[in-house]
């Protein structure tokens, strides 16, 4: 049990986080993050795999990962860009057919709300 | 075990106790304020303080003057980030906590 | 044939990127670059498949590095065929979108539909699957980027819907690039097929795939992104999306089944069967239920994109080109009905199909251009659909697997039911009859010539049967 | 020697489990910024892992790209999210999903996930332990690579198509946001003494630290990625202190930089082609100049897209003076 | 020695650790940010140990990356994401 494998069993859980939260969670900014968690997973794994034990230093997946990274960033770049034009024209940063009661879950604690309330406790 | 590398564990630890110092401060401290007022510590005192050990062991005067930029860096960043953060704080009326 | 120092191959991959370049450079002339770049990129597709007729299946080293180091470009029938299909879809699309688009949104159009042409030459050119996956994810991204241009409420939806689909697919895909490297240490399809024995990894590899395409490719359960995306776009975006976007995920699909997870894969070949007959029974009644023309055409493709799926459980050689057939025809007759409802939508100001009015009178053009489209999807003879799906019932049948017969056969009647149902509405009058803006001739013309195209893949079938076996992609993938 | 395998075997396993709390608690944290904040010390973290993993060029790119680039931007974006906060009262109907999405569907997704997991560490765990991947073919044709740090050789020259098509994505990536929004940045407020001081200093070494980093990639850990990320930071830093680029510049000029890389790399391959080269290659006497070269031109060229894809939209010059711009203005920036 | 390095690393790393739990329960946003700028200054500590550990002096080129971003966050987040309503 070396500890690249331990590495690669943590991209691997990384992964299945990820997509977990991205099925579960409603507003669009926690599915981009969710994604990026998972990008980080696949990331993890495949340079991982790679470092195991005495192996010779073998550089590809490490320029695989490297433009993974940079695909990754644009692909959320545009994700946000799109996420608040939707949020602009139809009012909530969530996807069309969001069903209530799963807004209910994501709308009280809105972020300006919490932290008022937090503030008020603190002053 | 030479006298520097002797020298180099010692400031090592007294960087990681900062380390600590300024973790503990970040968790115990009751306000923003004095919570910032340890975190500085941990950067100015405790990653000079490492710095300067591994410093000791660096192979060139190079490698010393990279570390020197990166600890320059780094306090140079916390703490104009300290002072935007309490201004920031102020303005939205953060009062220091009273006992 | 080793690297010569000009190659056909990189023209095509080159020349739409640089007009992407060019079109962003220079937004005023947007349009005419677009198009004078447009027939250029077809001309380089032309002369392509002259070379590839003559000198059979090209294999182009990028850089000179050679297979496990380097990047492979392949070319054979079945890449062929799709660079051709996208080049003649592509040409008319960009002549609808001359007069399509309004100088606002055009700025944005050109750079980014020729963005979409590279990945897709790219991807039906490479032989790598890494590259696959930064192909899939251009492909992706600008997907969603021109079916956001439509700018409205459910346009934006849809398309942040589809991103997101997009991304968790080529996440899959990425994934199982990994298991692969790492268990065969090269990434070159070839090499892969040469090397690749059944462990747990390549299971997993598998499966990871194949699900990460699935949900490029919209198969049934996997679908629900595509009616909104497809239907909300701009029409000249939503015939390439449905046309040939789609298909693309599914060329990489078919490409990795036949080479490199050709042996254990009977089980799951069976359950893409049943889930490509789900996929055309629930794309047919739902098509039947739309009162919308577009969210109908949509549905028509998961239906349609079904049928390609019913290949993988009859795997013989009869049944891979009766696949690709369909696929191809498929392509020119869908992105006519889009082209058509976009015209419709342009003259009416609605594609409600209950208040279609007079637009068999009125839009005579468009309704033949529909009608003939409709024709191929039904597969009535005399049309590429028929070829493909006689093909197909031929296949199922020499295969002894009859169940497949009559999902194709109730997909069939789905597809004359929900076509017809639309034709009936447009020689009635609609009870709010309303002004209608004229159509410009061109776009009319384009939704027409694809049409054509359909039917005639129905009177000429020997020509692209025989393109398909340069190469040999289906016969134990021989290169 | 025992102790220091325990010490790293220690340390693997804390960076690990910390690695999945972190990402479990900043994507089920209940309020989004404090899911941002876990986010970017998630992204330290991987930094720390790249680093453990032997991967200094990868642990670069996390650095300037995860923990700089990626913060900024989504902090930016819950900016501009809660700007519009006042606006959620106007909320447009949900069309309500069927009711399926009760407890039995989010059982049945647990349980997908479960048999995700176990399939993957089967396979992972049953993977041989393979010889050494391609490191053989990278190390014997490095001689003629140009470059001597195997990464940026594999990046640039081995698999320079994959690097070509990859700044496509980061030029598709500008397309897409410029389509979507126009940005009306209103003249940034100003940033106040400690800001502006930090700026002055840090913005010159940011520039000398990215021309740095292109330098060393051809034989340590950089590159043109890496020093475009570090470019980028500073144009964040210079936007955050409400600079912003002369009206002048935000025409062609602009359009011209986000083109110039992937411009200069096909411009290169197809001269080389001209002297009977094959697509991308590049002949081992010149390679070392060309890749840098190409390298200057990305970093220059990434650097300016990573800013804008941070801007968030297609920068107008100035309002047009007649009243205000048209509705869909999406500057975020409200005095706080 | 190595081993001292790794031991002082390891402890920088559950002082890190540590500090998460003030970035779940710190009231106002700016704890959260606070914490954050200093598991960035721990994180560059940390690169720095390991470099000397490994001999490998492109990790210190790291840890000066992280040294000059640890900035940039913070200020996106004192100039754009501080919505405290006092």
């Amino acid at each position: 049990m070396s500890s690249d494998l331990f590495y690669a069993l943590t991209g691997a859980s990384l992964f299945t986080l990820g997509l977990y939260a991205l099925i579960k969670h409603a507003h669009i900014l926690r599915k981009i993050l969710a994604i990026n968690v998972m990008g980080s997973g696949v990331f993890l794994l495949l340079v991982a795999l790679a470092a195991g034990g005495q192996q010779a230093f073998d550089p590809v997946p490490h320029a695989m990962v490297i433009t993974g990274i940079v695909v990754a960033i644009s692909a959320t770049a545009l994700a946000l860009a799109l996420m608040l034009r939707l949020r602009e024209a139809s009012g909530l940063a969530v996807l069309p057919d969001t069903s209530p009661e799963e807004l209910s879950e994501q709308l009280p604690e809105a972020p300006s709300d919490v932290a008022s309330k937090n503030n008020g406790k603190n002053a | 075990m030479s006298f520097t590398d002797i020298l180099t564990v010692l400031l090592l630890l007294a960087g990681a106790s900062f380390f600590l110092a300024g973790t503990v401060g970040l968790l115990r401290f009751p306000d923003v304020y004095t919570r910032l007022h340890a975190l500085t510590k941990a950067d100015n005192l405790g990653l000079g303080l490492m710095l300067a050990g591994l410093a000791l062991q660096a192979e060139s005067w190079t490698v010393v003057a990279r570390l020197l930029l990166i600890w320059v860096l780094i306090l140079l960043a916390s703490s104009s980030v300290a002072h935007l953060v309490v201004r920031t704080a102020q303005q939205k009326g953060i009062r220091p906590w009273k006992r | 044939m080793l690297a010569q120092s000009f190659s056909w191959q990189v023209t095509v991959i080159i020349l739409p990127l640089v007009a992407a370049l060019l079109c962003f450079m220079l937004p005023k002339w947007g349009r005419w670059l677009g198009l004078v770049m447009a027939f250029a990129i077809t001309g380089s597709v032309i002369v392509l498949a002259y070379q590839v007729m003559n000198q059979g299946a090209l294999r182009y080293a990028v850089g000179g590095w050679g297979a496990p180091l380097g990047i492979d470009l392949y070319v054979d029938g079945l890449s062929l065929l799709m660079l051709m299909v996208v080049a003649l879809v592509g040409l008319v699309v960009s002549v609808y979108s001359m007069a399509y688009f309004k100088a606002g949104k055009a700025v944005h159009f050109w750079p980014l539909w020729m963005l979409l042409w590279t990945a897709m030459n790219a991807l039906f050119l490479s032989a790598d699957i890494f590259n696959l996956y930064v192909t899939l994810e251009l492909l992706g991204l600008a997907a969603v980027a021109l079916v956001a241009l439509a700018g409205g409420v459910d346009a934006l939806g849809a398309a942040m819907r589809y991103l997101l689909v997009s991304l968790l697919g080529s996440l899959c895909y990425l994934l199982g690039v990994a298991l692969l490297y790492h268990s065969f240490g090269t990434v070159d399809i070839a090499l892969l097929a040469e090397r690749v024995e059944s462990t747990p990894a390549v299971w997993a590899a598998m499966a990871l795939m194949t699900v990460g395409l699935l949900f490029k490719t919209a198969l049934f359960p996997l679908h629900f992104w595509l009616p909104p995306a497809h239907a909300s776009a701009p029409a000249p975006v939503s015939a390439l999306l449905s046309a040939l976007v789609v298909k693309a995920s599914f060329y990489i699909l078919l490409r990795l089944w036949l080479e490199v997870f050709s042996q254990d894969s009977t089980a799951a070949a069976q359950l893409l069967g049943v889930l490509g007959a789900a996929a055309v029974l629930w794309g047919g009644v739902q098509a039947l239920r739309q009162t919308r023309l577009k969210m109908l055409i949509a549905y028509s493709t998961v239906s349609q994109i079904g049928y390609l799926f019913l290949v993988f459980p009859l795997a013989s050689l009869m049944a891979w080109q009766a696949g690709l057939y369909l696929l191809l025809s498929h392509a020119l007759a869908k992105a006519a009905m889009f082209l058509a409802a976009g015209n419709i939508l342009c003259f009416g100001g609605h594609d409600r199909i209950a208040d279609l009015d007079r637009v068999a009178q009125r839009l005579p053009l468009s309704l033949t251009a529909f009608a003939l489209a409709g024709v191929s999807s039904m597969g009535l003879p005399f049309s590429g659909g028929f070829i493909g799906k006689w093909m197909l019932l031929d296949a199922a049948l020499q295969s002894g697997q009859w169940w497949w017969v009559a999902v194709i056969i109730v997909g069939g009647l789905l597809a004359a039911a929900y076509i017809f149902n639309v034709i009936g509405h447009s020689f009635t009058r609609a009870e709010i009859s309303h002004e209608a803006k004229p159509v410009p001739a061109i776009m009319e013309w384009s939704a027409l010539v694809l049409a054509l195209a359909a039917v005639l893949m129905g009177l000429f079938a020997s020509w692209p049967l025989a393109v398909m076996d340069i190469g040999a992609p289906f016969g134990g993938g021989g290169s | 020697m025992e102790t220091l395998t325990l010490l790293s075997w220690a340390f693997d396993v804390t960076l690990g489990l910390t690695l999945m709390w972190l990402a479990w608690r900043a994507l089920a944290s209940e309020d989004l910024f404090k899911g941002i904040v876990l986010f970017i010390a998630f992204g330290l973290l991987m930094a720390l892992a790249w680093v453990r993993l032997d991967a200094p060029d990868i642990a670069l790119a996390e650095a300037a790209i995860g923990a700089g680039l990626t913060g900024a931007l989504l902090l930016g974006a819950l900016a501009k999210l809660e700007a519009g906060a006042e606006s959620r009262s106007r909320r447009s109907e949900i069309l309500p999903r069927p009711a399926d999405k009760t407890k039995v569907f989010s059982g049945l997704l647990v349980f997908l996930l479960l048999a995700l997991v176990v399939m993957l560490v089967y396979a992972i765990v049953k993977l041989p332990p393979l010889a050494s991947g391609l490191s053989a073919q990278v190390a014997e044709n490095i001689t003629a690579s140009g470059v001597s740090n195997p990464v940026t050789a594999t990046l640039l020259n081995f698999r320079a198509y994959d690097t070509l098509l990859e700044m496509a994505v980061l030029l598709l990536a500008v397309l897409g946001i410029r389509s979507l929004a126009v940005v009306q940045e209103p003249r940034g407020r100003e940033p106040g003494a400690v800001l502006d001081m930090l700026s002055h200093l840090l913005v010159p070494l940011l520039i000398l630290v990215s021309g740095y980093l292109l330098w060393v990639g051809s034989y340590a850990a950089g590159g043109a990625f890496q020093a475009g990320a570090v470019l980028a930071a500073t144009g964040v830093l210079l936007l955050l202190t409400g600079w912003l680029p002369g009206a002048w510049f935000v025409g062609w000029p602009l359009r011209f930089l986000l083109i110039f890389g992937l411009a200069v790399f096909v411009a290169v391959t197809l001269v080389l082609q001209l002297f009977g080269a094959s697509f991308l290659e590049f002949p081992p006497s010149l390679a070392g100049s060309l890749i840098l070269l190409i390298e200057v031109a990305a970093a220059l060229s990434i650097g300016v897209t990573l800013t804008a894809l941070f801007l968030g939209g297609r920068p107008q010059p100035e309002p047009p003076s007649s009243g205000r711009a048209e509705k869909r203005n999406t500057s975020g920036t409200q005095p706080s | 020695m190595d081993a001292v390095y790794l031991a002082v690393a390891l402890f920088l790393l559950l002082t890190l650790v540590a500090g998460l739990w003030r970035v779940l329960r710190g009231p106002t946003a700016a704890d959260r940010m606070l914490a954050a700028q200093l598991f960035g200054t721990t994180a560059v500590a940390c690169v720095l140990l390991l470099a000397q550990l490994y001999q490998r002096p492109s990790l210190r080129d790291v840890a000066l990356v992280f040294a000059l971003l640890a900035a940039v966050a913070a200020v996106a987040f004192v100039r754009r994401a501080w919505r405290e309503k006092s």
